[in-house]
């Protein structure tokens, strides 16, 4: 295990790191759910980078579908925008 | 077989049971001393206020929030911060956890 | 020899459109041109990309590696799986887009636009 | 081998496993008849206390057992959950059960014209199994699956009374607070699991060496339990939660609070069992250091749950403050014990400790079911609104006076036998922690004092002239409490020396605990 | 310091979760932080079981010129990862759920504004 | 019951994909017991997706079909996918656009067929398929270079946008 | 000659680089469907980055999970979609 | 309520059974393959999230109705615990695994670095990942049908 | 609101200190220190629980009662959701 996958890990998970914050920071709840998706994408591919299949599928059904379902309709069933 | 002893002190409820027993019985006693002409739903019960009319229950009962008013006007610099402390926003919740959580690195990491 | 030759052309055409995808969305002016570039390049560098997996894959089966047929077959599966959702999701996010009023830039003509004018009984403004 | 011997061999299992089938079956029992759900969910924990107590009188006669899921003995590493039962978690067994039985009689009529009953039953024996779990068992992240149970189905229970805002509000600030909670004890364990590659609890603190990170996951552990026990000034949960659950289901939350407090004994008494004697630096030993953390944290609750109570208004909020200052005491017992840890006196103030525990459930206990009562006969919460309620509940006013002796310290009731012992050791440790501990019991008088005056004397108003007394369910589960309150004032040492004398020594022997998993390797 | 690169990721997360609960005010908000909170600490317990060189502890199918026993990455964390996946998801469901009914009762997500529950 | 059995199959032509090499008892790819929980899994899977798999259209029954669609896939719309790579590549490159969503009626009337050619739209060149009218059938597509000339006739012909596209799909479909 | 897994770990870094261009994307996006774009492409990308890891190291298993991700991104994709038009669940 | 396009309906068609079949492909694949039990549910409910999508959620409430998913969800649970209770009959422990080794069903033992052919080992594993299977599919599409029900009608009750 | 803010970034730099040096405490990434239960599951699980994938192996068999816990988690929440809704539905 050479140095590419050194590269590609950190790369990864800065990126994941970077889409948190992304999804704390948008004033948009739409836009911070969707954030958060990608999230859970980035965090999957760690998942799948650590030899973690297993997890990266639990992590792909629930973070990435049904997560965002779930967070989606409740911005449906309350509103959008954050309050100043 | 009963006594419950802690070093310095003892606690034993036969005592605890005499004691009240007596107690009983005193009151007992002395409420045996009673008028006998005393009767229910007569005039006799009714409060005598100076002549007054006595008043509706509503105007009688005294709130509770009004119960410890010395008590709380006294203490109301501690209430004051205690209400501040307590505000109800889960945030606060929260970030009294971190803080505590915080404290305790610092005294146990610094040890 | 040949095989390998094949295979890297194709990762090269599959990484220069991927590139080109991410390029793009961040240089085209509206959602509606960015989605050009997001589905079509990353479909077709996928395609790419992954009929490289598969060639190898078919490569290793016919070396009698079972495991070649599972790449093969299973990277197929995800390629199929990829060109059926790209296009549709796509569409989705387009007409969702349209809908909650995001014009074209630099449009010089909107026939949606004209026909959701005339008939302004379902004209949605997308989400609160 | 006998049926018997069989029965008693599984029974550990036996205790997780039936509630938690029963819960599974509950909402296909619930399609037959309303009767026979409530009777099946009683039937049921009613099994479960028969195993329970037979695992007690087991495990006090004959030691701790073990019981390994999976296979039949020990294998070189411990890769498999196990169970470990000892005196201590078979004395918090019974009073969760204890809590779960008397919950239930009294919710057949408190809750009976509500809809969503199967449910409530449902989640009910879930929150029972999950405290239950915490209590047996012997892996950590067994642990951390069960306290996330407890914290889920206790949410979903808060929020019973959905039209209510204030209910929701309280359910989301309690899960919000758990979850958080319990995200740090599985960080914990993360810590643990890198260091030692274990996560049974005896091979771990077999191997626990406290380098910093042990540290830092003592914090960790010591905070989130700390917080979901309702240790101030991680309080503000607790009043909000217990203020707005229906008064049955406090009595649950309450076991699953009791049992996150039975991890923090865990933790600090059998985890860190065998560093607890190491040096720190300025020389001070560890536990010096933890107990007199835990006991400033004890004063704090106290001080803050009983001088918050005072001006409360809403009846069973003021009963949510009295619990945190009750939580306070047993803090304070614990804090003081592990200070003078070796000493004859901590083990007295363990004793008043772990009784309290039982005190506590006891009183409060029934109070808030005393509270419930006065909320389904008049529809009301604030003590504003309430007077001369003694005119047309006599029984009633009966157990609220003995709950409110009971919960204030007075001598003939169970209160005072396990405060006593907390005054006395702690006394010994710093006079002012004994005097402090005193002026709060004082004060927890003097609040239902306020709340006898209020409630149950002074004027008949019209608004209440039409109220009846509660139902007989009602008084049943009342009456068994406060006749549990003066049975435990009366007899302390019938109870301490059957069961809590046995707890308090195999919390302390940590040695014992650890031998019996990896003393078989 | 290379080395410990991933662990920094994960204290990042959580403190980044941690922020989201404590200093934003919208329930949503709170609830994506206490989602990130817990992708950190599923983070973290993976890498713990990572092994360098290790495959997936699956012999199905294993990659060609492995040696039996092979190396490979801890299955534990993995388990426990998957158990911590499940709770997270019903958790951020039931509390979705919660403040979709609190939005019904208060018409507010502010957490400013919902607290009548205080003192 | 026609649907059922049609679900069945296909689910199960799609479980033997999926597990192909897992033995040699059957046509030296498949082992029998994996056989046996194909097809139960299929059966469960044929009953519950029945409705909505099978919409009454039984046209694709016909191998030809299949052929001419393999046919389509690896002739025109491939050849027609990457000039609309390279086209967009020179959009990327050089940033010369002129969009417009403009109208088509490309005069299909099965979902099957509509979907087809929708989404050959949407990946070939310089269009893209923002929204379709239920009842008729139009299409309206986001164009990235409108021509002047198309524009002259209402309603657009199709073959400025999609070439021979809706023939190839009603030969398929319909 | 260069070898065949180290191409494709260059193929999968190259690919995690055109994800920092989506990100971009989605974090600068002005309106949600820009957001919904960049993630259309992150998901695209990520799924052949999945298969290109899994051929380098002839993990054939694990190209499951780029199937499911293929299959899964899309739902997410429509739910967002159908929100920002404003339909109903 | 609302139904998205036409295009997109289709799609949800062809590709509902698809992914359905996938997810089952994991589960009973759950000892041999990543996945099992948690992870195919998750992939099958996510199909069916992509017909409720697509077709509103009142669609899907005329075809199935929450309380029998509800049903499903107690029968999946009841038979995993019934299979750990089954080891506490045959193997005289609870969770045992009595299956493995028997040479029945599910019973044999797996070959040293081995293909996909060996799919008739794990004992009581495939069976307990199908009861898990069946309830995350039931309780996670029940989460959310209930919830894109709530919150697609104005008036609560 | 500003002492709150103060109090807040204090904590978390605190925090943040305590966990960054805690965290390099910890084994490298990628070299687990202590592996005897892992090497335990990795050699034994095909011949103990007959099942080539370790994960599955210790989900369901090793560590079986968590499964039972994480099951009864999601039924509670199923549970929690429904008793929350149930005056929504119908």
């Amino acid at each position: 295990m050479g140095v590419e996958f050194l590269i590609i890990n950190t790369l990864v998970l800065i990126l994941t790191v970077i889409a948190s914050l992304i999804a704390v920071l948008l004033r948009d709840l739409l836009a911070a759910a969707i954030a958060l998706a990608a999230m859970s994408l980035l965090l999957s591919l760690e998942f799948y980078l650590l030899q973690a299949p297993d997890v990266a599928i639990a992590q792909a059904g629930v973070g990435a579908c049904l997560t965002t379902a779930i967070v989606i309709i409740a911005i449906k069933g309350t509103k959008r925008m954050e309050e100043e | 077989m009963f006594t419950l002893e802690s070093g310095s002190g003892f606690w034993n409820p036969i005592l605890w049971i005499l004691v009240l027993l007596i107690t009983f019985l005193l009151f007992y006693g002395i409420r045996g001393f009673g008028k006998s002409t005393y009767k229910k739903g007569t005039e006799q019960t009714k409060a005598f206020l100076s002549g007054n009319k006595e008043p509706s229950p509503e105007e009688m009962h005294i709130k509770a929030s009004n119960l410890y008013w010395g008590f709380t006007t006294s203490m109301k610099s501690l209430y004051s911060v205690l209400r501040k402390m307590h505000t109800g926003n889960t945030s606060d919740y929260i970030l009294w956890f971190v803080l505590v959580l915080a404290v305790l690195l610092l005294i146990l990491g610094v040890m | 020899m040949i095989l390998d030759i094949l295979i890297f052309v194709f990762i090269g055409i599959g990484l220069f459109f991927n590139l080109l995808a991410g390029i793009g969305l961040l240089r085209f002016p509206d959602v509606y041109t960015r989605l050009h570039a997001g589905t079509k390049c990353t479909t077709f560098g996928s395609i790419f990309l992954i009929g490289s997996v598969v060639l190898i894959g078919l490569n290793m089966w016919w070396e009698n590696d079972t495991n070649g047929s599972v790449l093969a077959i299973h990277s197929a599966a995800a390629l199929i799986a990829i060109l059926l959702t790209n296009p549709v999701g796509a569409h989705a996010i387009a007409r969702a887009a349209h809908r909650s009023g995001v014009q074209p830039v630099g449009a010089v003509i909107d026939e949606l636009a004209e026909k959701r004018g005339k008939t302004t009984s379902d004209s949605q403004t997308g989400g609160d | 081998m006998t049926v018997l011997e069989a029965l008693l061999q599984h029974s550990p299992a036996l205790i997780i496993a039936i509630p938690l089938l029963s819960a599974f079956l509950l909402p296909l029992v619930s399609r037959i008849h309303a009767k026979v759900r409530d009777v099946f969910a009683l039937v049921m924990l009613g099994v479960t206390s028969c195993f329970v107590g037979l695992l007690a009188s087991d495990v006090l006669s004959h030691g701790p057992r073990i019981y390994i899921f999976g296979a039949q003995n020990l294998r070189v590493p411990l890769v498999r959950i196990l169970f470990e039962v000892d005196s201590m978690g078979v004395f918090m067994a019974i009073i969760t059960m204890m809590l779960a039985i008397i919950a239930v009689i009294y919710s057949w009529s408190f809750l009976h014209q509500e809809d969503g009953l199967d449910k409530y039953y449902t989640l009910l024996l879930l929150v029972v199994t999950s405290a239950l779990g915490m209590e047996l068992t012997g892996d950590i992240f067994n642990f951390f699956v069960f306290l996330e149970i407890s914290c889920i189905a206790s949410c979903a229970l808060i929020a019973f009374w959905v039209t209510e805002g204030e209910a929701l509000e309280a359910a989301f600030k309690y899960i919000v607070v758990s979850s958080i909670g319990a995200l740090f004890v599985l960080f914990a364990i993360g810590i643990f699991y890198a260091q030692y590659n274990a996560l049974n609890i005896a091979t771990l603190a077999h191997l626990l060496l406290f380098t910093f990170l042990d540290k830092i996951a003592l914090v960790i552990l010591l905070v989130s339990l700390g917080m979901k026990a309702g240790l101030a000034p991680m309080h503000m949960w607790l009043p909000d939660s217990y203020g707005r659950a229906p008064p049955s289901i406090v009595l649950i939350i309450m076991s699953a609070t009791l049992a996150s407090f039975y991890g923090l004994l865990r933790v600090v008494f059998t985890f860190y069992g065998n560093v607890l004697t190491t040096s720190l630096r300025f020389s001070l030993p560890a536990h010096v250091v933890i107990g007199w953390i835990l006991i400033a944290l004890a004063i704090v609750s106290i001080l803050i749950g009983v001088i918050m109570a005072l001006v409360q208004t809403d009846l069973l909020r003021l009963i949510g403050y009295a619990a945190v200052a009750e939580i306070g005491y047993m803090f304070l017992a614990v804090g003081a014990s592990i200070a003078a840890l070796g000493t004859s006196y901590a083990t007295v103030a363990l004793q008043g400790g772990v009784l309290h525990i039982l005190n506590d459930a006891v009183d409060i206990g029934l109070l808030f079911l005393v509270a419930g009562a006065i909320y389904y006969v008049t529809k009301k919460r604030s003590l504003d609104d309430l007077s001369g309620l003694a005119r047309t509940m006599k029984f009633t006013t009966v157990f609220f006076i003995i709950g409110l002796l009971a919960v204030a310290g007075m001598p003939p009731l169970n209160g005072f036998t396990s405060k006593f012992l907390i005054y006395e050791s702690v006394y010994q440790l710093n006079p002012i922690l004994s005097i402090i501990a005193l002026l709060g019991s004082i004060l927890l008088l003097a609040i239902f004092v306020k709340v006898l005056y209020a409630a149950f004397l002074g004027p008949e108003l019209p608004g209440l002239k039409d109220v009846k007394e509660a139902p007989k369910s009602m008084l049943l589960a009342m009456g068994f409490l406060a006749g549990l309150a003066i049975f435990i004032g009366l007899f302390p040492n019938l109870l301490l020396d059957t069961l809590v004398k046995p707890a308090v020594s195999a919390l302390l022997d940590h040695a014992q605990y650890i031998s019996m998993v990896v003393g078989g390797l | 310091m290379i080395e410990y690169i991933p662990f920094i990721a994960v204290v990042a997360m959580i403190l980044i979760g941690l922020y989201a609960v404590v200093f934003r005010r919208n329930l949503i908000k709170i609830v994506i932080g206490i989602s990130i909170i817990e992708s950190g600490v599923n983070l973290f317990l993976i890498m713990l079981g990572y092994r360098e060189g290790g495959v997936a502890p699956i012999f199905t199918s294993l990659p060609p010129g492995t040696t039996y026993p092979p190396e490979m990455v801890l299955p534990v964390p993995q388990a426990l990862t998957l158990t911590s996946i499940v709770i997270g998801v019903a958790v951020l469901a039931l509390m979705l759920s919660l403040v979709m009914h609190i939005y019904r009762k208060y018409g507010t997500l502010d957490v400013r504004k919902i607290r009548r529950l205080k003192e | 019951m026609r649907a059922f059995v049609i679900t069945t199959i296909v689910c199960f032509l799609i479980y033997l994909l999926l597990t192909t090499g897992s033995g040699s008892d059957f046509l030296g790819l498949w082992s029998n017991i994996e056989l046996i929980f194909g097809i139960l899994l299929s059966l469960i899977v044929g009953f519950i997706a029945r409705t909505v798999f099978v919409k009454n259209n039984y046209r694709l029954l016909n191998p030809v079909r299949w052929i001419l669609f393999l046919g389509y896939l690896i002739g025109p719309f491939f050849f027609s996918l990457a000039k609309a790579n390279l086209d967009v590549a020179y959009r990327v490159i050089t940033g010369k656009i002129n969009p417009g969503i403009v109208k088509i009626s490309p005069g299909l009337t099965t979902d099957l067929g509509i979907t087809m050619l929708a989404n050959s739209i949407t990946l070939t060149p310089g269009t893209l398929t923002v929204d379709i009218d239920e009842d008729t059938n139009d299409l309206y597509i986001h164009w990235i270079n409108v021509d002047k000339k198309a524009l002259e006739k209402k309603p657009i012909d199709c073959s400025y946008i999609c070439g021979s596209f809706p023939q190839w799909v009603r030969r398929i479909v319909e | 000659m260069i070898d065949l897994n180290t191409t494709f770990l260059l193929v999968v870094i190259a690919l995690v680089l055109c994800i920092i261009l989506a990100l971009i994307r989605v974090f600068r996006g002005p309106t949600a469907p820009d957001c919904v774009v960049g993630v259309d492409t992150i998901n695209t990308m990520v799924i052949v980055s999945m298969v290109a890891y899994g051929a380098a190291f002839r993990e054939v298993i694990y190209i499951d999970v780029a199937i499911v991700y293929a299959l899964l991104s899309f739902i997410s994709t429509l739910f967002i979609a159908k929100y920002i038009e404003g339909g109903e669940f | 309520m609302s139904e998205m396009t036409k295009i997109v309906k289709t799609t949800a068609n062809i590709l509902f059974p698809f992914t359905m079949i996938f997810g089952l492909y994991v589960i009973v694949h759950g000892h041999l393959t990543p996945g099992g039990g948690f992870q195919g549910g998750a992939i099958v409910v996510s199909g069916c999230a992509l017909l409720l999508v697509a077709y509103g959620s009142s669609w899907v409430f005329d075809h199935i109705k929450d309380k029998r998913l509800a049903t499903f969800e107690s029968l999946g649970a009841i038979g995993f615990i019934t299979i750990a209770f089954l080891g506490l009959v045959f193997s005289a422990v609870f969770f045992g695994n009595f299956l493995t080794g028997s040479g029945t069903l599910f019973g044999t033992t797996p070959a040293t670095g081995s293909t996909l052919s060996n799919f008739n080992t794990g004992g009581v594993l495939p069976l307990m990942n199908f009861a898990v299977g069946v309830k995350v599919i039931a309780g996670l599409f029940v989460i959310v049908l209930v919830m894109a029900h709530a919150s697609s009608i104005k008036e609560w009750g | 609101m500003e002492k709150r803010m103060i109090a807040g970034i204090l904590v978390f730099s605190l925090l943040a200190v305590f966990f960054f040096f805690g965290i390099f405490q910890l084994h490298p990434f990628g070299e687990p220190g202590q592996v005897q239960m892992d090497d335990y599951i990795i050699t034994h699980t095909q011949n103990e629980t007959g099942t080539n994938n370790g994960v599955t192996s210790v989900v369901f068999d090793y560590r079986g009662f968590d499964t039972l816990g994480e099951a009864t988690i999601l039924f509670s929440a199923v549970a929690g959701v429904l008793l929350i809704f149930r005056r929504v539905r119908h």
